[in-house]
Formats: C-alpha cells, structure tokens, sequence
C-alpha cells in the first residue's frame, strides 16, 4: 500500500492521541508469516511505528471492541464498518466513543482459493501481488498470472459496500468493488436432496474440534459468557461429537442472526477448514428473503428477531 | 455419514417419539380439550407445556434432536391470540429462519413441525399431531446423531483427522 | 541398519504391510494434509505437515474411558479397553515424533495413562525427512533435526532413485527384512543423501538457552504477557493444533440407560479451563497465555527435563491474529 | 510376523475408571453442605485401601462428571470414609440429591498428605474457615487419636454465621476435650450466638499463639487464607511452620490433565498440602 496513506493515517492517529481523543488504536501490524497481517492494538504514539498497511488486512478490528473500552479509534474496511453498525445497534458500542477510520480495500486474497485455481498447495505460494486488473502469484519460483475473480475472497468480489458506511475519516483511495458485477457462485447444496445435505454438513461437523475460534473471532458473538460453557443446565456438551457440534453451530447461527454480516471471519480463522461462511449465507438469504432484513447496513430498523409483521410468511405452520 | 433409503430405517413395531412444545394459553388447552371431547389421537407425543411460544429457544429444539427424539412439534396460538400480545408473531420469525436452516444442514423439516392450535381447537390438535406422527413415521427413527456405542471413541477420535 | 528402496518397491511394501496392519500414509481430506489408510497410491510429494499433529491418533480427541448400565436396575461400570491392533505411520516429520516422546514422559509417568501408551506401543512410527521449512517453524532451535531423528523405527530419506532406509530400533529392523523389495544400504550412502531444507534459515533464530532462561526471568513481568496477550482471541487452536499440549477434561455422556465418560482435549487458553466454584485463578487472558508459554519452556522443563514445544510453527501458522510464539520467545531472551 | 507384536507387559490398569461406593450415611452440616459416609461395594477393598490424612479422592455421579474433595474423615477410624460437600456446581448439586443406598464413583486416594512425622512433638494450631475445616478435621481426628504424640492443640475456626459452622457434633466434642483449645468464630453472630464475633484473622491476632515449637495448619476459603498468612507472619511463623491444603483446579488427580499447575509443581500430584515455603515464590494470585 503506498506510503502516503500510510503516512496519512499515522497523521491522523497521532493527532487523536495529542487531543486526547482516544486511548486505544486499532490497526494492521505486519505479519510474521505469509499472507497474514496482525492486529495491532495501539496504546500511544510510540506504538504506531508497528502500523502497518498492505494488501492483506482481513482481521475484522471490531472484534476487539468487546474488550476494548472507552475512547477507541479503528480502521474498518467496507465489510468491517457494517459490524460495527451492528454493534452501536446492538447497544455494545456508543457511536461517540469511536473514531472511525476508513481504509480503501482492494478485495481480500484468499490465499487457499488462489492455491486451489493454480493447482497447488497453499504452502507453495511464495507471493502474491496484484498488478492491474489481474493478480501475479509466484509458486515454487515460477510467476503465473490469475484474474482478481479466482484470488480474492469469495465476499468481497462484488462487494455491496466498498465504502465504510459510518466514518470520521476516510483515507485517499478507491472505494469500489474489486469485481464489479460478478455473481456470487450459487451454493449447489442448496439444490441436493435433504440426505444428501446431511451427509455434507455432519461430515463438516464431524471435524469440528470445538476450539471456539470462530466464536471468539466473531464481532457478533459478544456475550461475556456464551451459553455452550454453561453446565448447569447444560444445553450443549462440551464434547465435540458430532452431535454436540451441530447443536453448537447451529445454535450460534440463530444467535447472531440480524447481527452477522457475513464477514467472513469464522470460516477464515477455522483450523479444520469447515465452510462456515454457507451457513452464514443462507442465513442472511433467509432474513432478506422472508423480512427484507439486511444486517448492519443501518441503524434504524429494529433487529429482525426484535419485531414482526402481521403478514410475516407463515406457510410452514399448520 | 451414511444416508440409508429410508423403508430400510423403518424397524418393526417401532413408534416414534415425539416432543411437543404447547403454548399454555392456547394449544395446551386445546390439547385437554381433545382429551376431554374423547378425540383420540396418537400416543406418540410428550407434551411440555410453556408459557407462550415465543419461549421456545432454538436451542430447546436443538437439544431435542440432540437427544434422539423422532420429531419435534411446537405449537401455539393463532396470530393475534398471544396473551402476551405478540410472543407467537416473534416466535414465527424464529422458526421461519430456524426450520431454513434446519433443512439447509440436512434435517428433513418433517421431523420439526409448527402449528398454531387456538383453546377450542380439539380435533384440530388431533388432525396434527397424526399428521406429525404419521409423517415422522414415514421418516424413519431419528439416526441422525446415534452414537454407536461400541464404537469407544464416539464419532471423532479415531476418524478425525489425527 | 541401512537400505534402500525404489519408490514402487516402498508402495508395494505398504500395501504387503496391510496384511498385518492399519497402514496409514499423508493424504488430502476435505482440503488439509492428515494421515489416512493407504490406498496404494503415489506417497504425496508436496506433503510438508498434517495440519493437526498426529498426536490424535495417540492422545484421541475424544476417548471413551469407561461406560456405566443399569442392567437389572443396579448400576454396573464396566471398563473400555484400549485400542489393540498393529498400526504403522509412514511419513510422520521428525518434530511429531519426538512430540510423541514428550507426551510419553507425561502419560508413563506416575499413574501410566493405558490408553496413550497403548496407542504408542502398537503403532510403528516410520519418519520422514523435510524438504522444505515449514511455514512459521522453528524446529532446528528447538534441537530437532528434520533430517535425521531416533525417534522413529525406521527414517526414511527421499533420493531420487527412492529412499534410504535407516532402522532405529529392533520393530524397524524385523521391517527391512523384506529383502525382495529392499537393498543393501550403507552409513555413507546416508549421509550422502543428507540435504537441506528448502527456506531453513542460515541464523538460528534464538539460542534456546536463553530463551528458557528469558521465560523463567520474565514470569512475574505482567506487563510482558500483558503485550502480548492483548490481541490473542481466547481460542484454542494453538492448543488443539500442538503436538504436546496434552490437557484433557473428563466429560460425560449420559444416553438413556447408559453413559460413557471421556477424555477429551481441552484448552488452557479458554476462560473456563481453570474456573473452580467460585474462583478462577486465570481469569485473565494474560495469566493463561504466561502459563500455556510458561509450562512448555519453563515448568515442563524443570519436571521432565525436555521442552514442550518441539517448533512445529502450527501455532504461529494458524493463529487466527497471528500472535507469534517466536516473537515472545525472543523477546523473552533479550 | 512375530517381530511385530507389541510389547504391552505391563500398564493395563485404566487409572481413569472409579470404584463403587455406597452411601451409607448423609449428614445435613448446613444449609448447603452436607458429609457423606460412603463404603466399597467391593468387600475386598474396604479391607485394603488406606490412605492418609490430608489425601484426597475423585468423587464421580455417573452422568453429571467428577469432583476432587479431601477424605475428611481420619485413617485411624477406617470403618467407613468421610468426605463434605457444598452445594455450588453441578457434581455437588448432583451429590447433594443423593441418600443413603445410592451408588457413587470413588478413585483415590490421590495426592500428598500432612507431615505427621513432622508434626510430632509439636504445638499444632489448626486454622479452618468454613467448609475448609473438612482436610483439618482428618488431621484433628487423627492427631487426638494420638494425643500423647503431639504438645498443645488450638483448633480456631470461623464460619460467616452460627448456621454455617460445619462439624457441629466434632465441635462440641473438641470443646469438651480439655486437652484442646478450641476456640469458634464467626464473621456475623444472630440472636442465640453467645461465642466470639470477628474475622479468623483478626481472632489468630487476638489469641496471639505463640510460633515457639508449633505449626499452624491452615485451610478456608482463598480470601481468608491470604489474610491468614499475614496474621500469621505478625505472629512471627515462618513460612515453613505454615501448612496449608489447596486442593483446587484438580480434574484428573492424576498429573496430567494439566489444570491444577502451580508453576512446575501438580496441586494432585505434588500436594494438596504444601508448606508456605514451598509456594511462597509462585505469585501469589496464580491460587
């Protein structure tokens, strides 16, 4: 990312924290290994040396205001504001209390799609840049070229919302679509025989360790105590059956229904690869199809869980 | 995962069981009422009765599954009859996302089923719980989570990936 | 004893090894690396690491201990065996396997835990040699050799005619006695065949004797796990992802009629793991993330004289914020 | 292929899997705690197991899990075992609804135990607070078994109010034993309550034992513990004439699972009981 903005940004910052006008900052650091950058959570000026900005900042910061109190200023991409609207909505964050910074995203490269559209592992990637229109990848010492379409995550292809749709500050850039017009991949499943679909997810919920990762990177799973680690009763085991982890899935998803607002973090984090993010897709189809429902695109229309119509669909009730 | 045509499921004499969910209000009274018009309907059912059917968490039909029963059925007043003005209309939205999904991950929707059942609706009550029982049977017990017993490492340790 | 094979010979050695055991070979399941049973096909070439350690097919994530019944209505526990039958592990990495060793010291010791020991003694380890560093991995710091180990029962070098074959124990030896399929090999054929992995570093990173040092010295320095900490999300995929963490709960299962108790894996980076009645030690995520850094370099150490971590890079690779394990350690041995 | 076979000689016992025990006797001490007499199923056992004042053992209701507590009752009157419970989480609720003629899981016993060797000869100041008097009263009950081995005997113990005092019936007979000082508190005292009213701290201040030739065992909820040890250091004990029993974070019992780690040292393997001295270096708010 070009040096301006980065300086643009540490202009910005650095004055908050002259005025006083915030305690915290949250921002990228530079990774340590490939394709990673860090959250980095910045306490004073001096800490804003490790800011640092370049193509891959998937980390959605507005997971850290669960933790984070008081006075905070953030970057939020696009994608990562309408958590945030999703978080004032729901009471967890006072608007005043932010300083909001918006960052110009690319479209985030998902490093696993690229190894799988070239045919190799993700571990032979050795670099990914972008150049125009297209992306450079260089694997095992060769250079091949992709178009954005099979490098970028799924999500933000045709991104709905390239500009941050609450900000203080935006720094100079563009704010589009990386693909502009491309349709999302229709999820097959949805087409197959309800055994069939079965056989898909309790294969997925097989593998499913229970390690919480997508729960706990998750801005729309707040609660200071989630009810799988309550025993008493106890709703959902602690024992990752198979059985235990649907319940734990399935139960999460109807938890952050209206607030989730499919930014893609759960499925990147999980360490067993399990495609979260269909879940959470046909859950936010259903709250467009059935309510008009779009999550965290405004601050006005109640949580769709919160309210009803009289003419709500009522088809599958007898 | 293996997916069984489901007349091989059906084992002989077996009966399904199902747990409903009544709202005390309306389909609670309209279950005693089938009972004391002498309406006859399956024994298939346990009934748990609760307060409206806007308390009836996702999780409860979750855990249900969870637990093995055949079918699930929750039932409550017709819109507009809440007693508590508007718990049945918030409980629709619920279950109209939760019962997507529950067919989106695989669970046949025949196993979760919903009603409204007013006070003075006896037979209805009847006509869906037969309904429920007879379209469960045809579904075949509830397999989806059975653990195999001997089998000492459920289903995971020695299959997941190590 | 040394031989060597030709890569058709090794499959065919495989599938011959099926007769008498459950062979297990690197193999793509749902898009990640794991172990799967042999299925006579090529030995992946592009393998570097399972993504979970193979300490699962050791240490289970879910291990049924025991069941309890109530038949005739008085209440009966009856115990679960541990798993028997002969199982060989082809293409395991240097750092896994002395993993296993690292958790043998823990499960043999004291009370002997049936279950992992058994796990062990049945399974024949057969290890691989690197050809590239793993992302994010350490190992070489952490004294492991990815080109040589005696952790194994037979160390397997890819040259490009096949392998050579080095036994390390009597299991390994009784292995190349198929002298159909392998050849005569020698010590100096081994160690000409010793190479470098692609991406090692030149430098070690750290000196691990200052590092173990630097852990001690730094435990009370709560504002050092503060710093780090800060950014860390709670989740246990450092854990579950590790070839040595080991802590386990006991959990049960109740069906009607019936219920099992298990182990299963557990996390000391979850807020619960520590909660007692009504007091949490480790409350605080910078007390958990000291102690999981604090038990592998420092506490471990002392009890067992090795350290818990072996430098496999899962943790730094997979970490959903990418809080990096080697940042800490060198921080701790400035 | 004979050269393949395992060799699995030894190592067979599944250390995991708990003994039978019935209930034999439920004692209601408060509102929500209550002592448990349990026996083996197994006759053969009640004969061989033994253990030693300050062990603890898993206690297991099949289907809800398994909690560590003390064997609270003393090896020197083995007819059956003790051992009292709070009601506070799931397994002790689940023990709580239990009667005499219901089955639990029992394995232990597990851990260290007091240094009676080195208790002999001593003056011993027992300082229990609540529930925490339970691993004392083993030890008490042992010592006065023995009374000739051991010099003068204090036993302090505190409770929030009269209603919580644990152990009613040892109370009273300590307090009728004139070779015991016993001395009760509580933190508030009700209309009937004619004894001391105070913090067990500031009572170990007020009665100010001498540290010359005694020990002091201590055992009560983390708070006053903390308190505890700094009256003590008042008092001029030093760290290795302080004793206390911490059993907690314990799952397995068996040093592994890896919950109950106090630096370097296993709370089920290396203690319960610990003298001040070997934990005073670990940061204190690490238990």
């Amino acid at each position: 990312m070009p040096e301006k903005i980065e300086k643009e940004l540490i202009g910005i910052v650095s004055r908050l924290f002259d005025e006083g006008r915030i305690h915290h900052f949250l921002g990228y650091g530079k990774g340590t290994v490939k394709f990673k950058t860090t959250p980095l959570i910045a306490r004073n000026q001096e800490d804003l040396r490790e800011l640092w900005l370049e193509d891959f900042c998937a980390p959605n910061l507005t997971l850290y205001l669960k933790d984070i109190k008081g006075q905070v200023g953030l970057l939020v991409k696009g994608c990562d504001s309408r958590s945030l609207v999703s978080l004032i909505k729901e009471g967890q964050v006072r608007r005043e209390d932010l300083y909001v910074v918006g960052l110009p995203c690319p479209g985030q490269i998902d490093p696993g799609k690229v190894a799988g559209a070239l045919g190799c592992e993700s571990e032979e990637l050795e670099e990914i840049t972008r150049r125009g229109p297209e992306m450079v990848v260089r694997v095992n010492g060769q250079e091949k070229t992709l178009p954005k379409s099979l490098a970028l995550m799924d999500k933000c292809l045709n991104c709905p919302y390239p500009k941050p749709l609450i900000f203080d500050s935006l720094l100079p850039g563009e704010y589009v679509a990386p693909v502009p017009g491309a349709t999302p991949t229709e999820d097959e499943l949805c087409r197959r025989p309800v055994p069939e679909k079965w056989a898909f997810w309790a294969e997925q919920f097989r593998r499913c360790l229970r390690c919480y990762a997508c729960r706990n990177v998750c801005p729309a799973c707040f609660c200071p105590r989630c009810i799988v680690e309550e025993n008493m009763p106890q709703w959902v085991s602690p024992l990752a059956t198979m059985g235990d982890n649907f319940v734990f899935h399935l139960l999460r998803l109807m938890h952050v229904a209206g607030t989730c607002t499919s930014c893609g973090e759960c499925q990147r984090v999980c360490p067993m690869g399990i495609p979260l993010m269909k879940l959470n897709e046909k859950m936010t189809d259903d709250l467009r199809e059935l309510f008009g429902y779009v999550a965290g695109v405004d601050l006005d229309r109640p949580f769709p869980f919160r309210t009803y119509r009289q003419e709500d669909p009522d088809d599958f009730i007898r | 995962m293996e997916v069984k045509p489901e007349v091989e499921k059906k084992s002989k004499g077996w009966e399904p069981r199902i747990l409903a969910f009544l709202c005390r209000w309306c389909s609670y009274a309209g279950a005693d009422l089938t009972g004391s018009s002498r309406i006859s309907y399956p024994p298939n059912v346990r009934i748990l009765r609760v307060p409206c059917s806007g308390r009836v968490n996702p999780i409860f039909i979750l855990k249900t599954l969870r637990a093995g029963m055949d079918g699930v059925l929750v039932s409550g007043c017709h819109p507009g009859d809440c007693h508590y003005t508007a718990g049945n209309y918030t409980a629709r939205r619920k279950f109209a996302v939760l019962s997507r999904l529950l067919e989106y991950v695989g669970i046949d929707p025949r196993r979760v089923q919903f009603s409204w059942v007013s006070a003075s609706e006896g037979e209805k009550f009847a006509k869906v719980v037969s309904e429920v029982v007879a379209e469960v049977k045809a579904l075949g017990p509830n397999e989806l989570f059975r653990l195999n017993t001997s089998d000492h490492t459920a289903e995971g340790a020695e299959s997941r990936e190590p | 004893m040394y031989r060597k094979i030709a890569k058709e010979n090794l499959k065919k050695w495989l599938t011959d090894l099926k007769t008498q055991a459950e062979v297990l070979t690197p193999a793509k399941a749902n898009g990640l690396w794991t172990y799967r049973n042999f299925d006579g096909r090529d030995i992946p070439h592009n393998f570097q690491n399972s993504r979970l350690p193979p300490k699962g097919l050791f240490l289970e994530s879910l291990r049924a201990l025991f069941e309890w019944k109530f038949p005739g209505g008085s209440l009966e526990v009856r115990p679960l065996p541990a798993m028997d039958g002969l199982r060989v592990i082809f293409g395991l990495r240097p750092c896994d396997a002395r993993a296993l060793k690292i958790l043998e010291s823990i499960f043999a010791r004291d009370y002997p835990d049936v279950f992992y020991l058994r796990n062990l003694s049945r399974t024949l380890l057969l290890g691989q040699a690197c050809r590239v560093q793993c992302e994010g991995s350490f190992c070489s710091e952490m004294g492991i050799d990815s080109q040589d180990s005696t952790d194994f029962d037979i160390f397997f070098r890819e040259v490009p005619q096949g392998y050579l074959a080095r036994a390390l124990t009597a299991r390994g030896n009784a292995l190349l006695e198929r002298r159909d399929l392998f050849e005569e090999s020698s010590a100096e054929e081994w160690n000409l065949a010793q190479s470098k992995p692609r991406g090692s570093r030149e430098q070690p990173l750290f000196d691990l004797e200052r590092v173990k040092a630097g852990v001690a010295k730094s435990f009370p320095d709560e504002n050092f796990w503060k710093r780090f900490s800060a950014k860390c999300i709670n989740c246990g995929i450092c854990t579950y992802l590790c070839p040595t963490c080991h802590c386990f709960d006991l959990c049960d299962l109740q069906m009607p009629g019936q219920g099992m108790r298990f182990r299963c894996w557990d996390s000391c980076a979850f807020a619960d793991f520590t909660k007692m009645a009504v007091h949490n030690p480790r409350e605080e995520k910078w007390r958990r993330y000291r102690q999981r850094v604090s038990h592998k370099f420092h506490f471990f150490y002392q009890n067992f004289q090795a350290i818990a971590c072996v430098g496999c890079g899962r943790c730094v690779g997979h970490c959903p914020v990418n809080l990096d394990l080697r940042q800490v350690l060198l921080e701790a041995a400035r | 292929m004979n050269s393949l076979k395992t060799d699995d000689s030894a190592r067979e016992k599944n250390i995991y899997q708990p003994h039978l025990m019935e209930i034999i006797k439920v004692i209601s001490e408060t509102g929500d705690t209550k002592t448990f007499h349990i026996q083996f199923v197994e006759p053969s056992l009640r004969e061989t197991f033994s253990f030693l004042s300050g062990q603890f053992a898993e206690y297991s209701v099949f289907g809800e899990g398994e909690a560590p507590f003390c064997i609270s009752s003393s090896p020197t009157r083995p007819d059956h075992l003790e051992f009292s419970v709070k009601r506070i989480g799931r397994v002790t609720h689940a023990l709580h609804q239990l009667n005499p003629g219901d089955l639990i899981g029992f394995r232990g016993p597990y851990g260290n135990h007091f240094p009676l060797d080195r208790l002999k000869g001593k003056n011993l100041l027992f300082i229990g607070g609540g529930i925490g008097l339970a691993p004392l009263r083993s030890l008490i009950h042992n010592v006065l078994d023995n009374r000739t081995d051991y010099g003068d005997i204090t036993i302090l113990y505190g409770a929030r109010s009269p209603q919580d005092l644990c152990f009613k019936y040892d109370l009273e007979t300590w307090g009728r034993n004139p070779l015991v000082k016993m001395i009760i508190t509580v933190d508030v005292g009700d209309a009937d309550w004619r004894g001391k009213v105070g913090l067990v701290p500031v009572v170990l201040e007020e009665i100010g034992a001498s540290p010359n030739g005694a020990v002091a065992i201590t055992c009560g909820p983390p708070i006053m513990i903390r308190y505890t040890l700094k009256s003590l250091e008042k008092l001029s004990f030093s760290p290795s004439q302080i004793w206390t029993t911490l059993e907690m974070k314990m799952k397995c019992g068996l040093g592994k699972c890896g919950r109950c780690n106090i630096g370097p040292l296993y709370v089920c393997k290396d203690g319960p009981v610990f003298s001040l001295e070997e934990i005073l270096h670990f940061s204190s708010d690490e238990f």
